[in-house]
């Protein structure tokens, strides 16, 4: 027992005279307030999409946008947002006067690459800010490792509690919306469309996501007089959804919710409908599916599986406010269709942090999360929003979408049915779901 | 020229030793001289040539191997959060623990060859990476990955008053500090983490040197080339085997760990097979069975990965720019499949090349084309032994 | 008892997509002892064959109608089909409708084209290569062949649905006296496992009742004695390859609507059907069948929350993720050549 | 004294009886040959005696230690070494690492983690390959991979690496099969030589009849899987009942 003391002490002591030690001045790199401090004509942001693997569509809808902003940035194409954005400081001269750079990596929907992607951004190439990704796991990863080198990490889709709840960081910031949010936003308009007598069974995806999803929107749904008669966790692998999907019927239940996202939730609905689910009567109701997060360019695999399921989304190219119709168009005349909710998201990340960079006047990460917290706006595309302080999280209305009857056209998938205000949705920074871990304290890098 | 320096151990661990330390500077004209990259190389070198001593000795062709290095980071983030941010005793145990998973799964895989074994040793990799990604949830942080947090115990360092996350260390020297120098208009970046892997590869590449040279690795040689004469000459393959695979899953878990120490973080992908497919690939990219060969084809891969990656349309326009409008305009389109996020498609023509026309991997090419810029036309390919055969039962 | 009949179904529906692809990797293994690593990019093949021959028949005229507005406000052109104004809308929607089915057809000559080159062009530089050299270059080749169908076909997934007579469920309790819903099972599930039953059955006739089948199986057996008879074994070879090609890729074809083609699903179903072919024991043809089944019964049935309450109880949660490869696991080490694995087959 | 006692050994494959009522002893020593037609149970036999196959009755001792159910290599650090029908060597490794690796066996066991020593290094190793490389009269093709060597080379390597061994005894599965007669000369040379500076007891199946009668001290014919006739070289010639076997019976 001494002895292992000894040890441990040794090694302590061993840890406290290395801290003494540490950084002797050749470690340091030479006079930079901060991580990339730019110090030409230029800055430079990162752009980390998934280039390859299952979400690479997104990941190319995600680099038009960024494209385009930095682009409306440097003063080019017709400003987009820019001119509907409440806030005025943005005047197309790039950003505190420097012309926006940008480089691109493949997170590869992986938290390795994505880290790997990211850390060739920040050491070689420079960059101040990363943006960007498709999934939650990958934004999480790629948070934590802005937050230890010193820039600001501008969260790309990223729908999990977890982004801005146990795992939120004092450098990252998230426009999109999450699950939470999700549910309160569906809960009511399933309630008024279904009644409160219902009995939902869940399938849900067996991962840190799918868990979350499910728990708020079961959560939700509960609070409005539904049942849930059961939860199946499906492997993330599954292609073939039958066995899972195949017992629904039989179980009572008279609403299936499949809280999965990408291939997953194309498969288990395209399972669902196959089944004929939706044809059924149970307990006398008409039987339905509800997906709580959809994507536009996920919901074109399913085809037309998705006509007359509700979702959630975080925003859509329908909707007609000024600063929607101008992204629409200045994307749609340069691209030829219209942009996703990823690509939105992104757009809008990159605006907001040039327009917090003007107003701190510096690229200094703190400043630019000073900037930021607690920063309400307007002329977007969600309606007035905030950067809460606390977790960094943006509170705004919630789209209630559900798949188009007779679309139009092959863009024309989804229809939204109700905007859900950002009252319903906000929760308290320390609801159970987002509890545990904190923000920190800025770092910038240096 | 290749072949000469593969028999001189002394010059080859000199010559060795010195282009690595010597990274930063030589790589920084490529594009690749800055720490991330630079850690790569050296941390996948050293799991490529853990896997070399396994298949490029015995013959085993091992489809699991990406499970130890994930488990290896595993065990060192959990050390980083539990005990300290000191690297020794992260990687101490993320080598042990692997070890010991690899004992338990190449005890029993290896009671079968041929693609029997590689189908045991899929599965268990395939087993592994699905509890981390869900149920392990718990122990492995699922999805997201294992991260650190603020409020971790952290037992011999003390309480953390900063309000920001320790940074990994030796002894006091922080893992990520940098310096940079400016030279020739390049940013030559000098990190500690670098160098610290940097030595972990040096002392890899010549503990595999020694095992190649010694009479063990003669023995595993054997294995690969004739089982059946083995086992009629006294010799008991199983544990030769075993020990093999341990041994280099035990480098997969210093892979591991060492990737912990430069970002401390384990995700669940480092432990899909496709994972272990890339090892694979590098392996017989470079050459198996020769010493050099892993580390280059470790190298090779991750440049294209990092790198080659990187060169989107912009990139192109800027580098044909000198061309009519027209001519530029096609070659971009027809390079922009080849690079950028085309870059597993060239990566997948790269390897079917060098498994079809170079056996050897790019080793034995690059031998070939010194052999040839001398004059001398005389194929070196007699010297490196048919790399690829499966060990008979 | 329902839920148990159910996932019987569901197993032989899982089993039945196995069972095909795996029968196709055993033949190419069997006749030509080459590991084909590429197989699933077959089956992915196939599944695009339906895509492009949607696509084909999705070529359109342009006209602009003047009274509706795109997404940016201009006027909106709508698109008709070439084969709607030739056959008219009847029988035009009819042909799209059916474009699954279709696709068979479609895919024929192509997968047979696929397995003609690919077999000629470099497989058969590997007959006399290591195991491992042929699992290699294959692995290679299906990284290629995807990432190609990739950089055409978008990384999305592409709906192809069934023809709308085949949408729905087919009320299986009600027949043997259930309660309406408690087993109910779409149709089109149902003409995927008759189809592949279909095909298993007409190769093994095939393999056993025709002299060019004989001639194959005697060469599976032993190939050496078979050349030296003076039958050229290495043309009845590539046709055996194109064969298996287009087994693997009208198994591609029929799961189209189940699954969404997208450029991965390939490796996806690779590495369990890999585990398939092993566990039936490689070259063994009826080995393949029987253990595709097996395991997609075993799976189906592990996706049973009572099963899982079960192995939760013995602190195996979520069986389901690893059941295929636990089972795997299991037979090879008890059976070290798999359920019907001849001896010496595979171990050098 | 006998080195090696078989006794009643049985074997059948199925229906099949393969051997019945074996019994056979080899004297310390000698070359002993056993000979018979095809199908008589030669092979079968030898696979008894290494541990491939386990007889359903009888005994096989070697030294008087039993030797069934003995895994092949530990058969072999008993003492007994087999050269095979068709050279088994490891063809993508040089002639003289061929060698070494029998004599690593030999010196360390059936498994040392020898990792960290240099095979350069092991000198009594090297004393040992160089000794068998000469003793075979191979020196000069020591670098050779083994692959490249001709069919009797191979045959002599293989040869080299059981003598490293100082194997006390060494089973010959048909040493001579496919031979030029050449090289079949060679080989008795071969084995003569090896015999009279080593007298190493030697159990040799063989088919060619000139072979069995230039070596052979002692003969049994084995013919449907029992030994018919055990005896001197001298004595099986004219025998009654081999003739027999080998013509089928005719009568």
């Amino acid at each position: 027992m001494s002895k292992q003391l000894t040890r441990r002490g040794v090694l302590k002591s061993g840890a406290v005279v290395g801290a003494g030690l540490a950084m002797p001045t050749i470690f340091t790199s030479p006079a930079a307030a901060y991580t990339n401090e730019p110090k030409g004509g230029t800055v430079t942001l990162g752009f980390n999409v998934p280039q390859s693997g299952p979400y690479a569509d997104e990941g190319a809808d995600e680099l038009r946008a960024f494209k385009l902003a930095v682009e409306h940035l440097n003063g080019g194409g017709d400003g987009g947002m820019m001119k509907t954005f409440s806030s005025k400081e943005l005047k197309g001269n790039g950003i505190l006067g420097k012309k926006v750079k940008y480089v691109t990596g493949d997170t590869q929907t992986k938290s390795d690459a994505a880290r790997a992607s990211a850390k060739s951004m920040i050491e070689k190439d420079g960059a101040v800010m990363i943006s960007g990704g498709s999934s939650s796991g990958v934004a999480i990863a790629v948070q934590g490792l802005c937050q230890e080198a010193g820039v600001i990490f501008m969260a790309g889709l990223t729908h999990s509690n977890d982004t801005t709840g146990k795992d939120k960081k004092a450098n990252g910031f998230r426009h999109f919306f999450n699950a939470q949010m999700s549910a309160a936003a569906l809960a009511p308009v399933l309630e008024k469309k279904y009644g409160k007598d219902r009995k939902a069974y869940h399938l849900t995806a067996d991962y840190t996501w799918g868990w979350s999803q499910q728990a708020s929107i079961a959560a939700a749904t509960e609070a409005k007089g539904w049942k849930t008669v059961n939860n199946v966790l499906t492997p993330l692998a599954t292609t073939d959804f039958s066995s899972y999907v195949a017992p629904v019927l039989n179980s009572g239940a008279d609403i299936l919710v499949l809280n999965h996202y990408g291939g997953n939730m194309i498969n288990s609905l395209t399972s669902a409908v196959q089944f004929g689910l939706r044809g059924k009567q149970v307990n006398g109701k008409d039987f339905e599916i509800v997906v709580p997060l959809y994507s536009r360019l996920m919901a074109r695999g399913a085809g037309k599986n998705v006509k007359g399921i509700f979702g959630s989304t975080n925003w859509h190219w329908s909707l007609s406010d000024a600063g929607s119709k101008a992204f629409v168009k200045s994307f749609g005349e340069k691209y030829g269709f219209p942009p996703s909710q990823a690509a939105h998201t992104c757009y809008v990340q990159t605006l907001l942090y040039a327009d917090a960079c003007e107003r701190a006047k510096t690229f200094n990460p703190c400043g630019v999360a000073e900037a930021l917290e607690g920063f309400k706006f307007d002329g977007l595309g969600n309606g007035p929003t905030e950067y809460r302080k606390e977790d960094h999280q943006c509170f705004k209305d919630v789209l209630v979408v559900k798949g188009k009857e007779n679309p139009t056209s092959q863009f024309d998938v989804l229809e939204v049915v109700e905007v859900t205000p950002r009252a319903q949705v906000e929760y308290k920074p320390d609801h159970t779901m987002f509890k545990g871990g904190s923000l920190g304290k800025c770092n910038p890098g240096a | 020229m290749i072949d000469k320096l593969q028999n001189n151990d002394r010059m080859l661990m000199t010559l060795f030793t010195l282009m690595v330390l010597a990274g930063p500077i030589l790589l920084a004209p490529f594009g690749a001289g800055y720490p991330d990259l630079l850690q790569r190389f050296c941390i996948f070198g050293i799991f490529a040539i853990g896997f070399n001593i396994l298949f490029g000795l015995t013959g085993y062709l091992s489809f699991g191997h990406a499970a130890f290095l994930g488990v290896g980071s595993y065990s060192a983030v959990w050390m980083f959060k539990l005990l300290t941010m000191n690297v020794i005793p992260a990687l101490i145990l993320a080598v042990v623990i692997a070890g010991l998973f690899s004992l338990l799964i190449g005890f029993i895989s290896l009671r079968r060859s041929g693609i029997y074994f590689s189908i045991l040793t899929l599965a268990f990799a395939q087993m592994s990476f699905s509890l981390a990604y869900s149920v392990l949830t718990p122990i492995t942080n699922g999805e997201t990955g294992l991260q650190l947090t603020l409020n971790d115990p952290r037992i011999l360092d003390g309480a953390n008053t900063t309000g920001s996350l320790p940074s990994t260390n030796f002894f006091g020297l922080t893992m990520n500090s940098t310096a940079k120098f400016d030279f020739l208009g390049m940013v030559l970046q000098f990190n500690v983490g670098f160098y610290f892997c940097a030595v972990m590869l040096i002392l890899a590449f010549y503990l595999a040197m020694r095992i190649f040279r010694s009479p063990f690795g003669l023995m595993l040689k054997a294995i690969k080339t004739n089982q059946n004469r083995l086992n009629y000459t006294g010799v008991n393959t199983r544990p030769y085997t075993l020990a093999a695979f341990v041994i280099s899953g035990m480098y997969a878990g210093l892979a591991g760990g060492l990737m912990a120490c430069t970002d401390p973080l384990a995700g669940a992908e480092r432990m899909q097979w496709t994972a272990s497919g890339e090892v694979v690939l590098m392996t017989i990219l470079g050459g198996a069975g020769t010493l050099l060969g892993p580390v280059l084809g470790a190298g090779f891969i991750k440049y294209f990965e990092n790198i080659f990656s990187k060169i989107n349309d912009n990139v192109l326009h800027s580098w044909f720019s000198f061309l009519p409008d027209g001519l530029e305009d096609l070659i971009v389109w027809v390079l922009h499949f080849f690079v950028g996020k085309g870059w597993h498609l060239t990566l997948g023509l790269l390897f079917m090349m060098v498994v079809i026309f170079l056996p050897g991997g790019l080793l034995q090419g690059a031998s070939h084309i010194i052999d040839w810029i001398r004059g001398k036309k005389q194929s070196s390919s007699t010297q490196i032994s048919n790399p690829n055969s499966m060990p008979a039962e | 008892m329902d839920a148990i009949l159910l996932q019987i179904l569901n197993g032989l529906d899982k089993g039945s997509a196995y069972a095909l692809i795996a029968l196709g990797l055993t033949l190419i293994f069997g006749t030509l002892g080459v590991v084909n690593f590429a197989h699933g990019a077959l089956f992915m093949i196939g599944a695009f064959c339906v895509v492009t021959l949607q696509r084909i028949l999705n070529i359109s005229t342009v006209t602009i109608d003047p009274t509706k507005t795109d997404f940016l406000g201009n006027p909106l052109k709508v698109k008709t089909p070439y084969i709607i104004e030739w056959f008219g809308e009847g029988a035009g929607m009819a042909i799209i409708n059916w474009s699954v089915p279709l696709a068979i057809l479609f895919a024929i000559p192509i997968m047979l084209l696929v397995g003609y080159v690919m077999e000629r062009g470099l497989i058969k530089h590997f007959y006399k290569r290591p195991h491992a050299d042929q699992i290699l270059v294959t692995f290679g080749l299906a990284i290629v062949l995807q990432e190609i169908i990739k950089a055409f076909y978008g990384a999305n997934p592409i709906p192809t649905p069934a023809p709308e007579v085949f949408r729905g469920s087919f009320d299986f309790g009600v027949l043997i006296g259930m309660a309406e819903n408690a087993v109910i099972y779409p149709y089109w599930r149902l003409v995927y496992f008759a189809f592949s039953a279909l095909v298993i059955a007409g190769v093994f006739a095939f393999l056993q009742f025709t002299t060019f089948g004989m001639v194959v199986r005697a060469g599976m057996a032993d190939r050496e004695t078979v050349g030296l008879l003076g039958i050229n074994i290495d043309k009845r070879f590539t046709i055996m390859f194109g064969i298996a090609a287009c087994v693997a890729g009208l198994a591609g074809v029929m799961y189209s609507p189940i699954n969404s083609p997208n450029y991965h699903m390939g490796m996806d179903f690779l590495v369990l059907s890999f585990v398939v072919v092993v566990v039936g024991g490689m070259g063994s043809l009826p080995g393949a069948v029987l253990a595709g089944f097996t395991l997609g019964i075993l799976e189906s049935f592990a996706s049973m929350n009572q099963v899982k309450g079960f192995f939760e109880a013995i602190y195996l949660p979520s069986i389901d993720q690893i059941i295929i490869y636990l089972v795997a696991i299991v037979i090879l080490l008890v059976r070290p050549r798999g359920l019907m694995g001849r001896a010496g087959v595979m171990e050098d | 004294m006998s080195i090696l006692e078989v006794q009643n050994v049985n074997k059948s494959f199925g229906g099949l009886k393969a051997l019945q009522n074996v019994n056979l002893s080899v004297e310390e020593g000698t070359i002993h040959a056993i000979i018979g037609p095809n199908g008589a149970g030669k092979s079968t036999l030898l696979n008894c005696f290494i541990g491939k196959l386990i007889p359903d009755t009888g005994t096989v001792n070697f030294n008087g230690q039993s030797l069934l159910g003995m895994k092949a290599h530990e058969i072999n650090q008993t003492g007994v070494s087999r050269v095979f029908q068709t050279p088994e060597i490891f063809s993508d490794l040089t002639v003289y690492e061929n060698v070494m690796i029998p004599c690593f066996a030999k010196r360390d066991g059936s498994f040392s983690l020898n990792a960290l020593s240099r095979v350069k290094q092991e000198i009594d190793v090297h004393e040992k390959a160089e000794q068998m490389m000469e003793d075979v009269n191979m020196a000069d093709k020591k670098d050779m991979l083994a692959s490249s060597l001709s069919r009797g080379d191979k045959r002599r390597l293989e040869m080299a690496m059981c003598l490293a061994q100082d194997p006390q005894l060494l089973l010959l599965d048909e040493p001579t099969a496919g031979m030029a007669r050449a090289d079949t000369n060679n080989t008795i040379d071969l084995l003569a030589e090896i015999q009279n500076k080593r007298h190493i007891t030697m159990a040799v199946i063989e088919h060619d009849m000139h072979v069995v009668f230039s070596l052979a001290q002692k003969i049994s014919v084995l013919a449907q899987g029992t030994v018919i006739v055990e005896d001197l070289p001298e004595n099986i010639k004219g025998h009654p009942k081999v003739q027999e076997a080998y013509l089928g019976g005719a009568h």
